[in-house]
Formats: C-alpha cells, sequence, structure tokens
C-alpha cells in the first residue's frame, strides 16, 4: 500500500560551531506511519527534529509539509501545520497544573477555563490509562509522569505529525506497553509518527520505517519488516557491532553492601545484599522508590530508620561526601539537574570529583586534569570537537557519557548506576557494559536501576525488585522473566 | 544660656548684606558665645531649659518628634537636647527618624496623631513634601511646630535662619578670609571651587545663595561642581579630588554642607593632596558639629583647613528658642513663630 | 483527608497567618495601634507601596526583577505636576499622560530586556540610574507642590469611612488577580516565568508578553506614583526612589519566587501588609529608633525561614494517594 | 585559526576593550584626565570599591548575591574605629578584628542561607536591615574621627607612586584569582553556583563552601572598610551603605553572572574601573550632574547589551573545522 508524503525534509543543514550538526540531511514522511530515526548519540537526530518545529533555524534546505514550501519553521507555523513534538529534554512548565500545561497554546486569548482544562485532560487520562492527578502542579510529579503528561499533552493536539524524541527513556514496561497503544492508535487514524529511540526492540515493535543518520548525514531507509536488527546496527554505527552482553563469572563471597530495615520518605523496611564482583539489578514501575533507596544509600536523602553496611562494618552515612569516601559512588538519573555542570566544559566536570588528586603542590595541575580528560574521552567514546567544549553543548547521550567518566573518576568500589543507559546509543551502551563488567571483574560492586527489561535481564546477575517503596522480592540468576519481574513489580 | 548677644544672620537679607568690614567684626564676637555654650553641653542645656521653662508644664502631653536624619553627629545631639527639654516639663515624647524620606516623614506624622500626640514637632526632610499632612494635624486641632525648615501649613515654627541667608553668611566669612590672606589680589586672581548640591531644595537653596555671595566679589574665579548626594561624604571626597587635581590653583572651597565640607577637608590634608601651601587655603560650610568644630580649631596652625561655618546656633541656643516656641503649645497657648539665631563659627569663636 | 487539607491551607496561607499573628501581639501591647483608625491609615500609607508591589510582582512571575520602579514612580509624578502646572492640563489629562508615561518606561524596560537578551533585573540597574538622571532633569530637582484639590482627593479622600487610595488598592488587586487567573495572558505570564523555551514553543509570543507585563506595571507604577503625590500632596526626585527593595522584599515575603513562574497577587498584598503593620506597630509600641532596624531584619529572616521550613516540611513527607 | 584566535580573545574580554576605549575617548577630551596623576587617583578612588566588588563576585560565582555589603562595612568601619578610640587597643588588633568582625558578618549571611534554605540574595535583603540597626546601635550614630597616623596611612600612604590602597587590590586581586582558579576550593565554589545538587552528589561539602565563600567575602568587606575609613579619616553608620547597587553592577558589567558558576575577579576589576572612570571622565569633562546619571545609565546599557550581543553574535557564527 503506498500512502502519500505528508512531509518532505530537503538538503537540511545546521552548523553549530566546530560541529555540523546536519550535513544536507534530506527525508520524506508518509501518513499512517510510524516512522523511526535511529543513530547514535550526536547523529542529529534531535536537531533535524528542532529545526522541524521551529525550535532552531537551519542554515540551510527547505521543508515541505501540507502543500507548502519553507525555508525555515516558528513554533507557530510547525504548529499550525499540525506538527506536535515530545522533546528529549523536559518541557512542562512546573508552577502550571497538570491541566493547564496539556492545554498551554490551545487558547491564546480570553478567558481560561480551568474546569473545562480538567475535564479535558483528565478524558485523556483515563482514555490513555494514565493515573495523575491533573490538578496538581507539575513541579511535584516525578520524571516518569512528567514524561507521561508530555505524552499525553502532545496528542492532545490532533496533531497530523507526532515527534516522540526519546519518549520511552524515562518509562517502564507497563507505561511503555500502554504507549505502543496509543501509537498504534493515532496510526489508525492516519496520523505520522515520527519515533526516536535507542531501544531496537521497540523499533521491530511499533515502526514501519526507519531512517538511519550518522555523523549529521543522512544514511538510508530502510522497511522495518525488511531488516534485521544486526544491519541496522551496521548502518548506525557504520562498522559490526557485537550485540550481545558480555560474559562474566566473577561474583565472590564478601558482602560489598548490606543494607538492613531501611526506610526513607518513600521506602520501608529495605533489606539487601551486595557482593563484591556482582551487579545487582534493581527493578520497579515508575515512582516505585528506586532512585529514592538508592539516594538514601548514597546519603543524598535522608534516612529514617535502618542500619547500611560497607565491607561488614556499620556506616552511618549523612552526606554523599560521606558516601564517597566510604567508597559509594553514584551515578544519578536527572543527569541536567544532577549530573552535570551543563556551563563548565567537559574536561572541567570530568575532574570535579577527584581534583584533589589532580594537584601539584597546592595548585590544580592543568595537565593532570586535561590527560584524565582525555582517557575518558578515549575510554567511553565522548564524541566532541574539543574537550573544552560546553557539555550544554553535547548530544543527550555524550552528556550521560561525562557523568559516567565524573563517577568513574572518584575510583570508588560500589557504584550505583540510576538508569546508566538512558538515551545512550546502542554501540555507547554496550561500551557501558563492557565498562561495568571489567569494573566487576576487579572487584568493584554495582547496583544498576533500570527500567530497560532487556538490560536488566542481560547484565545483572541478581535481580531485586521494588513496588510502593517496599521490597516485593529477589531473582536469582535461572529465575529471570519478564513475567517473574512484572508479577514483583505490580505486586500489591 | 548665653542669650543672642552675637551677629544674628537670620533676621533679614538686609543684615546678611551688611559690609564685610562689620560682619567680620562681628564673627568674632559671636564666636566666644559659640564656643562656650559648646563646652559644656549639658549643664547649658538644663539653664536653657530652666529659663524657659518657668512657665512651661506638659504633664501628661505626648509630644511627636520627628526628624530627617539621625545619621550626622548635629542632628543627632540636637534631637537628644530637644527630646531632654521636652521630657523635662512631664511631657512624653514620640521620637522618629525618617531616614531622609519624605513618604516615611508624612507616615510617621500621621501615625503620631493617631497615636493622640498633642503636639507635633517636624524637622521636615522637605517642607513642601510634608506640608499636606501637616496640614491634616493642624486641622485636627493638633499644634505643629516647623522646626529648621519651613512647613507652610505649620501652626508656628522655630527657624535659626533660611537656607539662603545661611548660605549668603558662608559666603561672607569666606570673603572676609580671602580679604585677610590675600589683601593683594587683583580680578579673577584668586579661583574658588564652589562644592553644590540640588537633589533637594533646601539644598538648592544653600548652594545658590552661596554662590551668589562669593561671586560678587571680583578677584573671585568661581569653579562651580554639584555632588549628587550631599550626605556622601566619600563621594565628595572623589569630587574634590577630580576638580582640585585639575585645578591645582584653587585657593578657597565652599561647600553647601558639612558632609561635603568633611570630604573636601580629608581629602586636602591626606597625604595625596596636591595642596602644598595649606596657611593659604581654606573651606568653607555650613553646619556645625563636633568634628567641625575640632577641625576649625586645628586650622589656627594649619592643621586643617576647614575655616568657617555657619552653625544654627549652639546646641542650649537652638534648644532655648525650640522652647521658647514650645512653651505656648505646652501651655495650651496661641502659637508664636520664634526666629532663632544662626552664628558664624571661625577660629577666633574659640579664643 | 481533612487534616491534611488543614495542613495544606496552613502551608499556603503561612505568610497570612504570620501577618494576623502580629497584628494580634501588637494590638495586645499597643492601644493606640488597635483603633480602626490606626489600620485604616496603615493601610492607606502603604496604597502606593502595595500598588507598586504587584506591579513588581508581575515582573517577577514573568521571571524578571524591577529596580528602577522607584526611579521610574519619580518621573511619573514630577511629569503628572509639571502636566498640571507647567502646560496647565485638567487634572484628569495629566493623569492618563502620567499613566502613559508610566507605560512607556516600563515598556522601555521590557523592550531592553528583549533587545539586548539581558535579564531584566540588570536592565533595570541600568535605568534606574538613567530615570534618575532624567527625574532631576526634568525637576532641575525643584519640588512641586500646590497641586489641585481634585488631584489632592486622590491621596486624600474618603468613601464613607475607606479611604480613595485603599479603595484604589482593592480594584488594583482585584483586577490583576483575574488578569493573572483567569485570562490567558495571565496563565501566558506564568509560563513565559516558569520556562520560557518551552512558552516559545508553545506558540506564546515570550518577547510580546514580556513587555507588556513591564507596561502594564508601568501604569501601576504610575497609579502607585499619583497615590503616592496627591497624598504628600508634592512631587519631586526624591519621591518615589527607596521603594524598590521594599518591593522585592514583599513579594519574596509574599512567596513570589525570583525564579520566575510562582506567585499570586495576595502574596504582594500580605508581603507590603507585614512590613507596613511592623513599621507602624513598632513605632505605636514606641521602640527604638536603632532597634526597630534589627527588629525588622530578625523578623524577616524568621518569617522568611519558617515559610521555607514549613514548605520543605510537607513536601518531604510522606505521599499518600 | 589565527583569525578565530583573535575573534575569541575580543570577544572574552569586550569589558576590557570598552574601558580601554572609554578612557581614550575622556584622554582626547580631557588635558586633565589624562594625567598619570588621575589615573593613579581614580585607582586608589576606588580601590575599597573593586575590593568590595571582589567580594560579591565571590559570592555571585558562588550561585548567591550579597546585598549587605554596604550595611556590613558600616558596622565593621564602625567596629574598628570603637576598637582603636573606645577600648584603646592597637591599630593592628585593631585591625584584625575588624577583619574578624567582617568574617563574622558574611558567615553569618552564608549560615543563615544554609539554615532557612533560602536564597542567599533574600536572607541578605534582611541582614542589610539588621546589620544597619547594629551600625546604628553601635555608634549610637556620631561619626568616629581622628584615627592614629598608621591607620590613616593605609588609606593614604604611597610607596613610590603607587598608592597603598592600589598596592592592597593589587594583592586581594591575586590572592582570590589564584585561590579561584589553582585550587580545588575555587573549583568547588564554580561547582556550587554552577548547581549545587550535582555539586553535593558530587561529594562536595555545599553548606561548608558557602559558608566559607561568604566569610571570605566578609573579610574583604572589612579590608574595604578599613582602605575606606582610612583613606577618609572617620567611620560612621553613613560609611559604607550604597555600595552595594554598584557592587553588583561591576560584577555584572564584568560578565560574572546572576546565576553563579560563571566569573572571573578579572571581569569584577574591570567592570569597578568602568564605573569609576566613566564617573571621573564626566567630571573631568565638566559634565552636568543630571546629565551625568543619563549618560551612565545608557553606557551601562550599551554595554553590557553590546557584550551580550557580541556572544551570541559568535555562536551563531558559522564554525570553521
Ligand atoms: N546548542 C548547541 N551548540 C553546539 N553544538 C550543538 C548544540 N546542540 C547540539 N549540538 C551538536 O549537534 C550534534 C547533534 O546533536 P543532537 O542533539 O541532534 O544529537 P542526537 O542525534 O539527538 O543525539 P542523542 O541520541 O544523544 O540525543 C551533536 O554533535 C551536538 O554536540
Ligand atoms: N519531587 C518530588 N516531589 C514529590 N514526590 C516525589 C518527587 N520525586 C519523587 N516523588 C515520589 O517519590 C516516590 C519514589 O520515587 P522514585 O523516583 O524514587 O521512584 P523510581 O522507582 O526511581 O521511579 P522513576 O521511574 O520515576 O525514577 C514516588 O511516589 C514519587 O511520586
Ligand atoms: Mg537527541
Ligand atoms: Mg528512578
Amino acid at each position: 500500500m503506498e500512502s502519500k508524503t505528508v512531509l518532505s525534509m530537503k538538503n537540511i543543514t545546521k552548523l553549530y560551531p566546530g560541529v555540523v550538526a546536519l550535513d544536507n540531511v534530506s527525508v520524506d514522511f508518509k501518513a499512517g506511519e510510524v516512522h523511526a530515526l535511529l543513530g547514535e548519540n550526536g547523529a542529529g537526530k534531535s536537531t533535524l527534529i528542532k529545526v522541524l518545529s521551529g525550535a532552531i533555524t537551519n542554515d540551510g534546505g527547505k521543508i515541505v509539509i501540507g502543500g507548502n514550501e519553507y525555508d525555515h519553521m516558528t513554533p507557530a507555523i510547525s504548529r499550525g501545520c499540525g506538527v506536535e513534538v515530545i522533546y528529549q529534554e523536559y518541557n512542562l512548565i512546573g508552577g502550571l497544573s497538570v491541566a493547564e500545561n496539556i492545554c498551554l497554546g490551545r487558547q491564546m486569548h480570553g478567558l481560561v477555563n480551568k474546569k473545562e482544562m480538567v475535564s479535558v485532560t483528565q478524558e485523556l487520562f483515563e482514555k490513555y490509562h494514565i493515573n495523575i492527578n491533573p490538578r496538581a502542579y507539575v513541579k511535584e510529579l516525578s520524571t516518569a509522569q512528567q514524561q507521561l503528561v508530555e505524552i499525553t499533552k502532545a496528542i492532545s493536539k490532533d496533531a497530523q505529525i507526532i515527534v516522540m524524541d526519546e519518549p520511552t527513556a524515562q518509562l517502564t514496561m507497563s507505561e511503555v506497553n500502554n504507549l505502543y497503544e496509543i501509537i498504534r492508535n493515532l496510526k489508525a487514524k492516519g496520523k505520522t509518527v515520527i519515533y526516536i529511540s535507542h531501544r531496537l526492540e521497540e523499533l521491530f515493535e511499533i515502526t514501519d520505517r526507519v531512517t538511519i543518520m550518522r555523523d549529521g548525514a543522512y544514511v538510508t531507509t530502510v522497511d522495518t519488516d525488511k531488516t534485521t536488527r544486526d544491519e541496522l546496527i551496521t548502518l548506525m554505527v557504520g562498522r559490526e557491532l557485537n550485540d550481545s552482553y558480555p560474559k562474566r563469572d566473577c561474583v565472590r563471597d564478601e558482602v560489598a553492601l548490606k543494607v538492613e530495615h531501611v526506610s526513607g520518605y518513600h521506602n520501608t523496611d529495605v533489606s539487601f545484599e551486595l557482593k563484591k564482583g556482582e551487579i545487582l539489578g534493581v527493578s520497579g514501575l515508575v515512582g516505585a522508590g528506586r532512585t529514592e533507596l538508592m539516594r538514601v544509600i548514597f546519603g543524598a536523602d535522608k534516612k529514617l530508620a535502618g542500619t547500611v553496611y560497607v565491607d561488614g562494618k556499620e556506616v552511618h552515612i549523612h552526606s554523599p561526601k560521606e558516601a564517597l569516601e566510604l567508597g559509594i559512588g553514584l551515578i544519578p538519573e536527572d543527569r541536567k539537574m544532577q549530573g552535570c555542570f551543563l556551563n563548565s566544559s567537559i574536561e572541567w566536570n570530568i575532574s570535579i570529583s577527584n581534583i584533589r588528586k589532580l594537584t601539584t603542590g597546592r595548585f590544580i595541575d592543568k595537565k593532570k586534569v586535561r590527560r584524565q580528560a582525555e582517557h575518558y574521552e578515549k575510554m567511553l567514546n565522548i564524541k566532541t570537537p574539543s574537550l573544552e567544549q560546553k557539555v550544554r553543548n553535547l548530544s543527550g547521550g555524550n552528556q550521560q557519557k561525562v557523568v559516567l567518566a565524573k563517577v568513574l573518576a572518584a575510583d570508588t568500589e560500589i557504584i550505583i548506576f540510576d538508569e546508566p543507559t538512558r538515551g545512550i546509543d546502542i554501540g555507547a551502551r554496550h561500551e557501558i557494559y563492557d565498562l561495568m563488567s571489567d569494573l566487576v571483574k576487579e572487584g568493584k560492586a554495582i547496583i544498576m536501576v533500570s527500567s530497560d527489561m532487556e538490560e536488566l535481564l542481560g547484565m545483572s546477575d541478581r535481580i531485586i525488585v521494588l513496588s510502593e517503596g517496599k521490597l516485593t522480592g529477589e531473582l536469582k540468576k535461572d529465575e529471570f522473566s519478564q513475567e517473574a519481574i512484572m508479577h514483583l513489580a505490580s505486586h500489591e | 544660656g548665653c542669650g543672642n548677644s552675637g551677629s544674628e544672620t537670620t533676621a533679614s537679607t538686609g543684615a546678611a548684606e551688611s559690609e564685610t568690614q562689620a560682619a567680620s567684626e562681628a564673627a568674632g564676637e559671636t564666636a566666644t558665645g559659640a564656643s562656650e555654650a559648646i563646652e559644656d553641653t549639658a549643664q547649658s542645656v538644663a539653664d536653657a531649659v530652666e529659663e524657659t521653662l518657668g512657665t512651661a508644664n506638659g504633664e501628661g502631653k505626648l509630644v511627636g518628634i520627628t526628624v530627617p536624619s539621625i545619621g550626622n553627629d548635629f542632628a543627632l545631639a540636637v534631637t537628644n537636647a530637644m527630646q531632654e527639654a521636652v521630657t523635662a516639663t512631664g511631657a512624653t515624647v514620640q521620637f522618629d527618624s525618617a531616614e531622609v524620606d519624605v513618604t516615611t516623614q508624612i507616615s510617621q506624622i500621621e501615625n503620631d496623631v493617631t497615636m493622640g500626640c498633642d503636639i507635633l514637632v517636624v524637622w521636615a526632610v522637605n517642607g513642601d513634601g510634608v506640608a499636606s499632612a501637616v496640614e491634616q494635624a493642624v486641622n485636627q486641632g493638633i499644634p505643629v511646630l516647623a522646626f529648621a525648615n519651613e512647613i507652610p501649613t505649620a501652626s508656628c515654627s522655630m527657624i535659626s535662619a533660611s537656607d539662603a541667608d545661611m548660605g549668603t553668611a558662608c559666603g561672607e566669612i569666606a570673603l572676609d578670609w580671602l580679604d585677610q590672606t590675600f589683601p593683594d589680589a587683583g580680578d579673577g586672581e584668586i579661583k574658588v571651587l564652589a562644592i553644590t548640591a540640588s537633589t533637594y531644595p533646601e539644598a538648592g537653596w544653600r548652594s545658590d545663595a552661596i554662590v551668589a555671595k562669593v561671586s560678587e566679589d571680583s578677584r573671585v574665579n568661581l569653579i562651580e561642581a554639584e555632588v549628587a548626594d550631599w550626605n556622601d561624604q566619600a563621594a565628595a571626597r572623589t569630587m574634590v579630588e577630580n576638580q582640585l587635581l585639575a585645578n591645582p590653583d584653587v585657593k578657597m572651597i565652599v561647600t553647601c554642607n558639612g558632609t561635603t565640607a568633611l570630604g573636601a577637608e580629608s581629602f586636602v590634608m591626606s597625604s595625596a593632596s596636591n595642596i602644598e601651601d595649606k596657611a593659604n587655603f581654606g573651606i568653607f560650610t555650613v553646619d556645625q558639629t563636633d568634628e567641625i568644630d575640632s577641625k576649625i580649631q586645628a586650622s589656627v596652625n594649619n592643621e586643617s583647613v576647614l575655616r568657617g561655618t555657619i552653625s544654627m546656633g549652639t546646641i542650649d541656643d537652638t534648644v532655648g528658642d525650640f522652647m521658647k516656641a514650645m512653651t505656648p503649645l505646652l501651655n495650651d497657648q496661641e502659637p508664636v513663630d520664634v526666629n532663632g539665631s544662626a552664628f558664624k563659627v571661625t577660629p577666633e569663636s574659640f579664643n | 483527608m481533612t487534616k491534611s487539607k488543614i495542613q495544606k491551607l496552613i502551608k499556603d496561607n503561612m505568610m497570612l497567618i504570620i501577618l494576623i499573628l502580629m497584628v494580634i501581639i501588637f494590638c495586645i501591647f499597643s492601644p493606640n495601634f488597635r483603633s480602626f483608625r490606626n489600620i485604616m491609615n496603615v493601610c492607606t500609607q502603604n496604597a502606593y507601596f502595595i500598588i507598586a508591589a504587584i506591579g513588581v510582582a508581575l515582573v517577577m512571575i514573568s521571571g524578571g526583577t524591577d529596580l528602577s520602579v522607584g526611579q521610574a514612580m519619580a518621573v511619573i509624578g514630577i511629569s503628572i505636576a509639571m502636566f498640571m502646572q507647567n502646560l496647565g492640563l485638567p487634572v484628569v489629562v495629566a493623569i492618563i499622560l502620567g499613566l502613559i508615561v508610566g507605560i512607556i518606561l516600563g515598556c522601555f524596560n521590557g523592550f531592553m530586556a528583549n533587545l539586548l537578551r539581558i535579564h531584566p533585573m540588570i536592565v533595570t540597574l541600568a535605568t534606574m540610574t538613567l530615570f534618575q538622571g532624567i527625574s532631576y532633569t526634568l525637576s532641575g530637582s525643584k519640588s512641586f507642590y500646590g497641586f489641585p484639590d481634585s488631584y489632592i482627593n486622590i491621596g486624600q479622600g474618603y468613601v464613607g469611612p475607606i479611604s480613595v487610595p485603599v479603595i484604589i488598592v482593592i480594584v488594583v488587586a482585584v483586577v490583576i488577580h483575574l488578569m493573572l487567573e483567569k485570562t490567558c495572558f495571565g496563565r501566558f505570564i506564568y509560563a513565559v516565568g516558569g520556562n520560557a523555551e518551552t512558552a516559545r514553543l508553545a506558540g506564546i509570543n515570550v518577547n510580546k508578553i514580556k513587555v507588556m507585563v513591564f507596561g502594564i506595571a508601568g501604569a501601576l507604577f504610575a497609579l502607585a506614583a499619583i497615590v503616592l503625590t496627591s497624598r504628600g500632596g508634592s512631587a519631586s526626585s526624591n519621591i518615589g526612589p527607596g521603594v524598590e527593595f521594599d518591593c522585592i522584599t514583599a513579594c519574596v515575603l509574599g512567596g513570589i519566587s525570583f525564579i520566575g513562574g510562582e506567585g499570586k497577587v495576595k502574596g504582594a498584598i500580605v508581603g507590603c501588609l507585614i512590613l507596613g503593620f511592623l513599621t507602624n506597630g513598632m513605632q505605636m509600641i514606641g521602640m527604638g529608633t536603632y532597634i526597630q532596624y534589627i527588629v525588622k531584619g530578625i523578623i524577616l529572616l524568621a518569617s522568611i525561614g519558617y515559610d521555607t521550613y514549613q514548605q520543605t516540611k510537607v513536601k518531604k513527607a510522606p505521599a499518600k494517594a
């Protein structure tokens, strides 16, 4: 079946200082298709989307939409042409209610009708099985809930073209399934969905075609049902890539970390053990309290009860500083707000956690700082024109690598990874997996909180599951299955 | 206390315009009175109070006093003495400082009325600014005494001298000093720097009068420089520094108030100063504080170049005059205006 | 359920509670304070301040701050005086022209912030000086007084027991409150202050909103200047300036965030009244002038601090479904 | 390659270039301006201001703002005067105690900001009033004068052709610059200002850093107060206050962001010198006072605006590989 083209982007070029973000990219999108954009971190996917939505201005090329040709877009024109975007970065207004955010920009003049907004929102939420209070302020929601609000906001406009830039990065299984449902619905109505994700299995689940980009350039477009995972990876990375999880068997007997009856504001009575050389997976639904549990252990949030042992000794951790001194590191889930210093350079970010070791006499040794940064740039394959680039200007995935480098530089025995591969491309993701393997082989211990079921099953030696702040179960390697996890996660 | 035996510059412009010779003689006389009084403020306040208060009885009365600022020694000394004198009559004082803000002062006047003050004393930040609030108080039967600054709507006033008169007097002592120091100077040969201010009307009247008086003299080659904030000593110093470097041959500075004078003095006497011949340099101003007095005394040995000022009168003169105006109010009699005295203060005053 | 609602009510109205407590304490200690007349007086005295603070609150909600308010008020006050006295225009015309001057000054701030793409606080740091120069130049630093009775009545008149300035405040508060809460424009102000980029992408003309907010604030400053000069019966370069810090303090007390996107008109008013009653109360109980500063400083710290403490406490409490 | 380097150099030093241009223009129009002596003078006159602005810059880099600087300086100046005159302590001891008073006041600000978890700008809005009360109470609003020569020499002395205040500024600037750029502590200051939460998770004791920054700033304010009072020869509640806006303006001119995490000591100094030379130059060419305000406002707007314009231009310019 041949459907008509609703949008073509022709020869789009976008330049940043030292970076060609888009290099003469041309893509067509058809009505009623789910069209994926795939590429490594920094390939230019988000940039292309921003050009389409008018968030940024392209330096060259044309956009043909609804029979009109535009040299560049503005947010108003783009919206007028029926384009709605869920951006990779959060784009909600914390001081407004959920309903107001969802209805923002619908009505430009006159009086607002809050009741109507709430009922419209309520209807949408019910339709898509989302459980959020429309009157709540967005700033009071968790990141996952915010993501759901963004999705609802985008689909509420009844747009012709809906762009989703990594919508699932913040979501867990059940919400992802929910989203698939929404997308199929949209497709059935003849709408176009442009879908960006680094989770390849998702592409096979819902997309019709995949456009691959590499280094700002268009590579090719393939039909999803005529391609394979390996082919996509090869097109994207430009070489063959081993796509299996690293094998290892290095769990030791010594207990690195023991948590007994720990409670926080959102957790009650959680106990578990972490062995040296082990990767412990932590699973749960959105808001299950995984992040908070990790922050409590790390001393970033207040512990209300319970005991923590490191290397068999009882420890009292009141601040992240003390945690680091005891050899516990944390890679936070929210890289922008907690992970990095956006306005500082890559090299500066990487050095901040162990700067005391990079000195000569009393003064910081710039050469040591540079050498360390170069080491991690190579090791994690950070894509940047220079180490002096501000982190703000990096693509999401590369920002995540900087955060990783920063925590690795602190050289701790126990490392907590909270959603370590969120927004990271498949190539880099495997680099991170290899890195985690190497770390545990050295005898370090890792806790990995993840909402990516595949990686959780592939990487963990053991998995614990949280539900509503309580530990609901523990799975050994031979008990691993999606069903088992889901069962524990939705445990009442 | 000491009476108004000295030469009063207040009464009229006529007096102020009297020949320089006479004025300079008079200055010598005044000064004696001034210095005595300053020696022993507490004692003389008591005297002043006694003298005028034979008849005043403030028992059970609440007197509201609002002043522009407590940020300088003179204002503080006068207000303290005023409070003391009023309290001595048995009245209670509600005292407030308006922080040089007219709006604040208006509120204070209103609050005083609400508090049931029987008499208000207003030393206005700006007489026109508070006129309307004062008028309302008066209309409610509360007598308002305008102190130091004129308020068109007040019931009565105690004003030593108008700003213009004080400015003129300052010009006079400055010219006297020129006569003595540069007797042979020809036309336009003496460069004089005038530090003026105009951000308050009161400042403007004073400045204009000083400038007018000094430029009457044909020997004077006048440069004018204006400060933005006449309460900012550091800025005044900076301004004088800049002007003197540009005009190293300046022989005399006349300034519109004490703060600017102290700023000027502090530069001229500092090691950074480019004025070598301190003996032939003078600063003249209006306002009196202990610090200014001590500088004027020191100027005899040229350890200071601040050589003269115009005083609203000694503390006890002022308070005495103030109580003359207060007494009828405290006794529920018809308000009367009292013209206080202003004096020229020069080194001779302290002999 | 009901208990947590009461908790939320207390949390949301902490500053109002502090205000009421403060008033009660002063009432106990000073008989003069607790007269209707005094309460009305404080409201009237602070009317201009409340109006100006509402203007500043608007700017703060939209993500900026206005430091030029005092100097702008001086310029406006002087302009109106000159319209009446130098040009002999009727009072109504002078007032309308004064409002226009206010709007122009405000829009200038907003326009500059957009043009130069710098934070409004920085723009107004510069225009504060600029407006000061204008007010001096216009007035030649004279003060203007002797206004027509019809003008004076704005500041000094009464309708029954309520003073005209208080009525003006009530009208302004209601209008601005409705504008913020009930109109699209109002919600856009929050959106722009909360996240300008999101607002832009939602098709909101951020620059236009900013200029309009500053324009409305300018009109409010003009109104404040009118109330102030008609009450005092005079206008000069010194009447107005100094109010900027108080406005910001009042807004902060009233829970209007520095970062933008949050706050209510109610908050600004409560903040102003706390400052106003504090000053008045301290005078009424006859507290020493020096001590008043110290007490004011401590009360500011304590109340802002307590408010934040309350907020974090409620936030941290275990969430209930 | 070289061309883009020059471009970057120009961009990074825009304000310095504006300063130099301004000085050249004044040199052309005023013979008095262009003497070595005048240039040294302007530096000496502004020494206290530069020192205070460096303190404010530190606080701003750490993500705060200090509005209490002027009042803190008044308290410190009065304290030192009282140590010398009322307690009869030797000059050196009085100075050391003065520095300690400064550190205490600063730490109090920082401590309160941590304790109450509110933005330092708001804390210092309150402590500004508090310190004012303290300075009035301490001094009884009298002024202090007649200091020992050894004290006076700090403000008025010369070493060769260079004045002591200028030497103090140079020492302070170098020390603080090295601290910021070369030490771990300095990095932590930027980290805390850039993103306090990230800094905390990276193992930095954010609260401690904040208090220390305020403490160091307090010591700098003390130094500024010493230079100011020793130069003027007197101390009182009025000597110091008023400098807060100028400090913030200077920092902003010098490219120190309001949001924190960015800025250099150099910037604060250049900002101060722009303000200082502007005031001096306008006086030297005999510009009227009123007009000075207007010109100053316009120049502030223009230079901040031009700087931002430059920055965005370079950012927007197509990159060369
Ligand atoms: N504001 C900016 N300034 C400079 N360079 C930028 C800016 N924004 C993006 N870039 C660069 O443009 C390139 C494309 O970035 P983009 O965000 O489009 O990548 P992406 O494909 O979305 O990657 P990811 O999968 O990590 O989200 C990257 O190299 C990035 O560093
Ligand atoms: N800023 C906040 N304000 C109020 N409640 C919050 C906030 N952040 C999280 N919560 C709540 O805390 C609980 C635990 O959240 P947490 O982030 O630890 O869960 P999680 O398992 O990591 O889930 P996620 O997938 O959202 O990261 C949830 O009920 C969530 O709604
Ligand atoms: Mg992206
Ligand atoms: Mg989480």
